[in-house]
């Protein structure tokens, strides 16, 4: 087993707020791990980093073995590393499957064709095989605005496991989504997990579908990790049942990597 | 050295002016985020509206210099606030929430169609009304001189500015602004009236837009046209500032107030791009301008 | 961009827009039909300014003067020798058009004028710009073609062997060599000469022209700055310092219109025409407005014997009445030059010799080298092999006292022959050449 | 796919049916249709840089260089074959398209428009220096052959018409392709969340670049064939107002077809033809209500009108 993402000292500062202040993290092949916290508690922060959106104010990222230095999102996604949004980044005014085109397209790595259209027919039934899977398939030619929040989640999580990472982040899964439709999206989104055999970091409030998914937890508060092990032991512990599973909330920092 | 002063002193008359034209324009882009073509019409409609009351003024026997000012002044405000609410409330208003170079196109539109309204209205003979700008002499620096007139255009803009900024930094409706400024969304979410806000914006920029016509309209002869012609300079001291930035507009007009005079007085062959080459210039070092903010999307 | 309509309102656009167009096209249709047939009336086309700096200045006066002058010519009104009904007795019936828009726009407005409008002759463009475009495809659609105002020297040497286009004005050399010469009469001792030209092509090349004539006709004088503002930039308080800190006697200008005025009350206020005297080549067409703004002195000149410098003849005299009384204001140098372009249409027409309506070639030929009377005098067809005007250029001194007005003292005109090169010379080799041929008696 | 094949018989169709009516409509509208399809060229470009969710103020600049290369091909090169002249143009332009776009896909919205406006009116300050071209007055266009074929005079116009609809057909052609294609779609993606464009590992920057240099050649070929049209070449080409012209067209065709900005330009053209003759004295306030009424009514453009139905069924 080795490490697949290692972090250490990582830290965002925003003028005087403190988004996240030395986070050192291993998380090993093949592990599923959910990351708790309040609003404002760094961790979409943290993922911005890792997946080098916000250049951290100090620290190292290291991914696969290497550190990722300056590396944008783009060159991080070639080497593996994906993630879902909070809030699903998706092309709202193109169909789905043109979503999903473009994304198989761009997946395939190669430099993107000017004369061939992006439907081509094998791009299509892989589409299709993905809507099937997510069981969207009625939204297939309908703009993405067209689809409910639920679906969307599902499309920007799909688009994210397009060309093979190793590592994926969901940033919030379930935020936004109701509670009925919760689990069979967690159970959809898992079970295409385990047969990519992804290692999964997530972030989440919903503390059942901790429980449920994930095998270990990072608990997050005002920048700072205070917690880090097995779901049980990290849940049961005062400390993070006061600042982060408890009711109470600190001001939104989040604004700063906007 | 003379020339070093000359450069100095018509760079900060030529800013006053800029800063005169283009303060509008930023408030009305910063809060509203419409880039208003239609800017250079108000400009016009000002100095129209200044120009013919003036002209009335003196052809009417009228000799005070002071009521020619309040004349001046007082038209162009009240005709730009009018325009201002009408183009606002009839066309600005169907169209909010469209994308912003949509809105730059509506404008457009607006341009065309107040261009020709003026034209039907004053007609295209020039008008003239040099008697303020003959009125306050000048002042003789050596064989330089400097019109009384032009150093009292520099006094209304440094009071328009302090105005301005006290409007906006220190009132009540100003904080609200900013909110909008800010982050409409929240602001809206917290119960701002922001179309009543946009209303009182728009009609303020126009009214701006129209008071530098005013004050230009005795220096220059009005002539259809006059207000193409300020449109892309007041742009490109906007854009150079930083859009939506107050202090960007003031800082933007020296820089390209500055830098135009010194072309003219010593190499008056790259006068017509000055401008352009400037806003350029800074827009490769700081692509939102001096003190423009970039906005990202929140994810 | 945009955001999706309800499906309602975008049908009623749908039938809105769908009838809008259907209208449209069967008004295209409609006039395609209407175009023809145009036997009973001669059908001119006015190509002048109506919108934009251009406008005020040159273009609307002219069009009055057009309005004028064709109204007087379908009555018969106009004093000997065209005291007869309209042209070659057809009534005239105008179209006119906006010259707003640059060239390849006026070449598009030429066109539809003489094949979809079917004019029978075009009378127009201010700009050299648009001249220089339209005189080819004037040849090429052999359209009879008067070009009253624009001034570009460049325009019959790149039209090789006119024949449908004609230019009955001056070009901008005789302005400027004029102006040297005035200057040289008048202004004997002065050293130091400075310009301030809007900044296309029309000031460049007259600060050019002024500049080789006055090397050749007075060697002393130095030049010490030349200002090329924008166009119609209204505000020029930087480039008056810059003028003021080179110290000179006189300031040459080739502005005009609004900028020329403005240039003039700022100057004047910011004593630049204390310390020189202005020489405005265009300054005729502000004489009835700058009322004590130019100092006395001011050199003026009216691109030839147009507006304040008509000289007195009948037609002169029933212009300016007809002018005024039926405008307000007298009659500027385009309105006379406009004047003079309808007077040599007329001419044209009635000298054809044709049945009816003459034809083109019939114009043409009659104009060609032609000799007529105008509002500016005796207009001899003797440049550019017949088809440009050689006219003397006048200049004289603005004075103005508010019980008098305004009044021109001093004035000197200077021959045709003397101001104007001979066909086949460039301009500016010409006047480099110290202007050989010239007749300056 | 097979929509596609339909699209393109269609143009084909449209191309001939153009060319053909050449024979019998009037010289005018020859000449007219002429600056349309020239117009819609450059509009066409304009097009892809508004797909891709960029309004330049400054395509002017390559519709300029485009006409310059023609006038200065046949006046100081002695060149006459209008597709030569044409590649000129291209050349010429892609040259300085690939060294500007560099700096201008870091910029959007705002910015990109008042950059592309500033750049285009620095080309204008230039010409209108350069008195060698006749400064503002510009100059004429010499008499261009094509492949050895000198158009006797009077049939210039048919054959600057035929030229024209053959660069336009294969414009089109490939624009059609294009707009279905990865690039094409990802500039669509790049104007809808630049965030996820990213993320899926596609470079914004070189999608844009290529983007905004194929647009420029348009321009370019849009200007060459308004040069050869009609026979003049000057400074106003590179002025603000002609690329907001553009611009208008553009917005009035919609982005939705490569057929639209040829619809708007003779539409454009034609409502400003008799605006102008109706109306001498008020044509740009027509021109403007115009406009209104389109973004008010047809936000995507007359285009729109078209495709309610299809996007329905699709």
């Amino acid at each position: 087993m080795t490490n697949i993402l290692k972090t250490e000292g990582l830290s965002r500062y925003f003028g005087a707020v403190v988004a996240a202040e030395d986070i050192n993290v291993t998380i090993t092949d093949g592990e599923i791990v959910g990351v708790i916290g309040s609003n404002g508690a760094g961790k979409t922060t943290f993922i911005n980093m890792v997946t080098g959106y916000l250049p951290p104010s100090s620290g190292v990222i290291n991914f696969d073995g290497q550190p990722i230095g300056s590396l944008g999102p783009r060159k991080l996604m070639r080497r593996g590393l994906a993630r879902s949004f909070q809030i699903p980044q998706l092309f709202l005014e193109l169909s789905v499957l043109d979503n999903l085109a473009i994304a198989l397209s761009a997946a395939e790595g190669r430099q993107l064709n000017m004369i061939r259209p992006v439907r081509t027919p094998e791009r299509i039934s892989a589409a299709d095989e993905i809507l099937e899977q997510m069981n969207i398939t009625q939204y297939r030619d309908e703009m993405v605005t067209a689809m409910p929040q639920g679906a969307r989640k599902l499309l920007d999580i799909a688009i994210a496991m397009l060309g093979e990472p190793k590592m994926l982040l969901l940033d919030e899964p379930t935020s936004g989504v109701s509670t009925d439709e919760k689990y069979n999206l967690m159970d959809t989104v898992m079970e295409m997990v385990r047969r990519r055999g992804l290692t999964v970091l997530f972030v989440e409030h919903d503390m059942e579908i901790v429980r449920r998914y994930v095998t270990r937890v990072l608990a997050f508060a005002s920048g700072v990790v205070i917690k880090d092990g097995a779901v049980d032991e990290v849940l049961a512990d005062d400390q993070v049942q006061e600042l982060v599973t408890g009711k109470r909330h600190q001001p939104q920092t989040e604004q700063g990597d906007a | 050295m003379l020339t070093i002063w000359a450069i100095l002193i018509d760079g900060l008359i030529y800013a006053s002016w800029l800063f005169l034209v283009a303060a509008g324009l930023t408030v009305i882009y910063g809060v509203m985020r419409i880039l208003n073509m239609a800017h250079g019409s108000l400009y016009a409609l000002g100095a129209y509206a200044s120009a013919s009351s003036i002209g009335w003024y003196y052809a009417s026997g009228g000799d005070q210099l002071w009521i020619a000012f309040a004349l001046l002044a007082g038209c162009a405000i009240v005709i730009g606030a009018i325009a201002g609410f009408i183009m606002e409330r009839g066309i600005l208003r169907l169209m909010y929430g469209r994308d912003e170079v949509l809105m730059l196109i509506v404008t457009f539109a607006l341009l065309l169609i107040l261009e020709d309204l003026m034209k039907l209205v004053w007609g295209t003979t020039p008008y003239f009304a040099y008697q303020p700008y003959a009125a306050l002499g000048r002042f003789n620096f050596g064989v330089l001189s400097v019109s009384g007139y032009q150093i009292m255009v520099v006094g209304v803009s440094v009071v328009v500015g302090a105005i301005l900024w006290f409007w906006l930094e220190r009132t009540r409706t100003g904080k609200i602004l900013r909110s909008i400024i800010h982050d409409r969304e929240v602001s809206e979410a917290m119960g701002v009236n922001v179309r009543r806000m946009f209303t009182m914006t728009f009609v303020i920029g126009a009214g701006l837009g129209a008071i530098a016509g005013g004050f230009t309209a005795p220096i220059i002869s009005v002539v259809p046209g006059i207000g193409v012609e300020v449109i892309v300079v007041a742009f490109a001291v906007v854009v150079t500032g930083g859009l939506g930035s107050i202090t960007g507009a003031a800082i933007g007009a020296l820089i390209v107030g500055l830098a135009r005079a010194a072309s003219i007085h010593t190499m008056p062959q790259l006068e017509l791009f000055i401008i352009y080459a400037v806003m350029a210039a800074v827009l490769i070092f700081r692509p939102n301008g001096l003190f423009g903010q970039a906005t990202a999307r929140k994810i | 961009m945009g955001h999706s309509l309800q499906p309602k309102s975008w049908q009623r656009t749908l039938l809105g827009t769908a009838t809008s167009l259907a209208i449209a096209s069967t008004g295209i249709v409609g006039f395609a039909g209407s175009a023809s047939a145009q036997e009973a009336t001669f059908k001119v086309g006015l190509v002048t300014f109506l919108s934009g700096g251009a406008s005020g200045p040159f273009g609307v006066p002219a069009a009055q003067a057009a309005e004028t002058v064709i109204k007087a010519i379908n009555e018969g009104t106009l004093p000997a020798p065209y005291n007869t009904k309209g042209v070659n007795g057809l009534q005239l019936e105008s179209v006119v058009i906006d010259e707003a828009g640059g060239p390849t726009k006026q070449v598009e407005e030429y066109r539809n004028l003489v094949q979809r409008q079917n004019v029978d002759a075009v009378i127009g463009y201010i700009s050299s710009g648009d001249c220089l475009a339209v005189s080819p495809v004037a040849e090429e659609l052999k359209t009879f073609t008067i070009a009253f105002d624009c001034g570009t020297p460049r325009l019959f040497p790149e039209l090789e062997s006119p024949k449908y286009f004609f230019r009955t004005g001056l070009d901008a050399t005789a302005d400027n060599v004029g102006a040297a010469h005035y200057l040289k009469e008048t202004h004997p001792d002065i050293t130091r000469v400075a310009g301030i030209q809007q900044n296309y092509a029309w000031g460049q090349d007259s600060w050019n022209d002024f500049r080789l004539s006055m090397k050749q006709l007075m060697p002393d004088a130095e030049f010490v700055d030349n200002q090329t503002p924008q166009i119609f930039q209204g505000s020029y308080g930087t480039e008056i310092s810059a003028l003021q800190t080179s110290r000179p006697q006189i300031v040459h200008s080739s502005m005009w219109g609004g900028d020329m005025e403005a240039f003039v009350a700022q100057a004047n206020v910011r004593g630049l025409l204390d310390q020189a005297t202005a020489v405005l080549t265009t300054g005729e067409s502000g004489f009835a407005r700058f009322k004590d703004q130019a100092p006395d002195g001011t050199i003026i000149g009216g691109r030839g014997p147009f507006g304040a410098f008509m000289p007195d003849n009948d037609l002169s005299e029933w212009f300016s009445k007809a002018y005024e009384a039926q405008h307000g204001v007298p009659p500027s140098y385009p309105s006379s030059k406009m004047a003079q372009a309808l007077l040599a249409l007329k001419y044209a027409a009635d000298n054809s010799g044709a049945k009816g309506k003459p034809s083109n070639e019939q114009l043409a030929s009659t104009l060609k080298s032609a000799t007529f009377e105008s509002v500016s005098g005796t207009v001899r067809m003797a440049l550019a092999g017949g088809h440009q005007a050689l006219q003397p250029m006048f200049y004289g001194e603005y004075h103005y006292s508010p019980e008098t007005g305004p009044e021109l003292r001093n004035i000197r005109s200077y021959a045709g022959a003397c101001v104007s090169p001979p066909d086949g010379y460039d301009a500016q080799e010409w006047i480099k050449n110290g202007f050989p041929e010239a007749d300056c008696n | 796919m097979m929509r596609l094949q339909k699209t393109e018989m269609l143009l084909v169709v449209a191309a001939l049916a153009l060319g053909l009516s050449s024979l019998i409509s009037p010289d005018w509208l020859v000449f007219t249709s002429t600056l349309a399809i020239a117009a819609a060229l450059v509009v066409m470009g304009v097009v892809m840089l508004m797909r891709a969710g960029l309004v330049s103020f400054g395509q002017g600049l390559f519709y300029c260089i485009g006409g310059y290369a023609v006038g200065l091909g046949g006046r100081f090169l002695g060149v006459t074959d209008a597709l030569a002249l044409v590649g000129m143009g291209i050349v010429a332009t892609v040259a300085l398209a690939m060294v500007l776009g560099l700096l201008l896909t870091r910029y959007r919205e705002i910015f990109f428009a008042m950059l592309t406006l500033a750049f285009s009116m620095i080309l204008y300050g230039v010409l209108v220096k350069s008195h060698g071209l006749g400064s503002t007055d510009g100059f004429g266009v010499v008499n261009w052959s094509i492949l050895g074929y000198q158009p006797d005079p009077g049939h210039e116009s048919a054959t600057g018409l035929w030229l024209a609809i053959v660069l336009a057909l294969a414009a089109a052609l490939f624009l059609n392709r294009y707009f279905q294609s990865s690039i094409g779609l990802a500039c669509e993606a790049i104007r809808e969340n630049e965030v996820r464009v990213e993320y899926m590992g596609i470079s914004r920057r070189q999608v844009l670049y290529i983007n905004y240099v194929i647009a420029a050649a348009l321009g370019s070929i849009g200007g060459s064939l308004t040069a050869l049209t009609a026979g003049h070449v000057d400074p106003t080409m590179a002025y603000w107002t002609i690329s907001g012209e553009f611009v208008f067209i553009a917005l009035l065709g919609g982005t939705g077809h490569v057929a639209a900005p040829f619809i708007a330009a003779f539409i454009f053209i034609l409502v400003r033809t008799y605006a102008v003759e109706l109306f001498p004295n008020s044509w740009q306030l027509i021109l403007g209500v115009v406009l209104l009424l389109i973004i008010l009514f047809l936000p995507k453009g007359i285009w729109s009108l078209f495709t309610q139905k299809r996007r329905a069924e699709a």
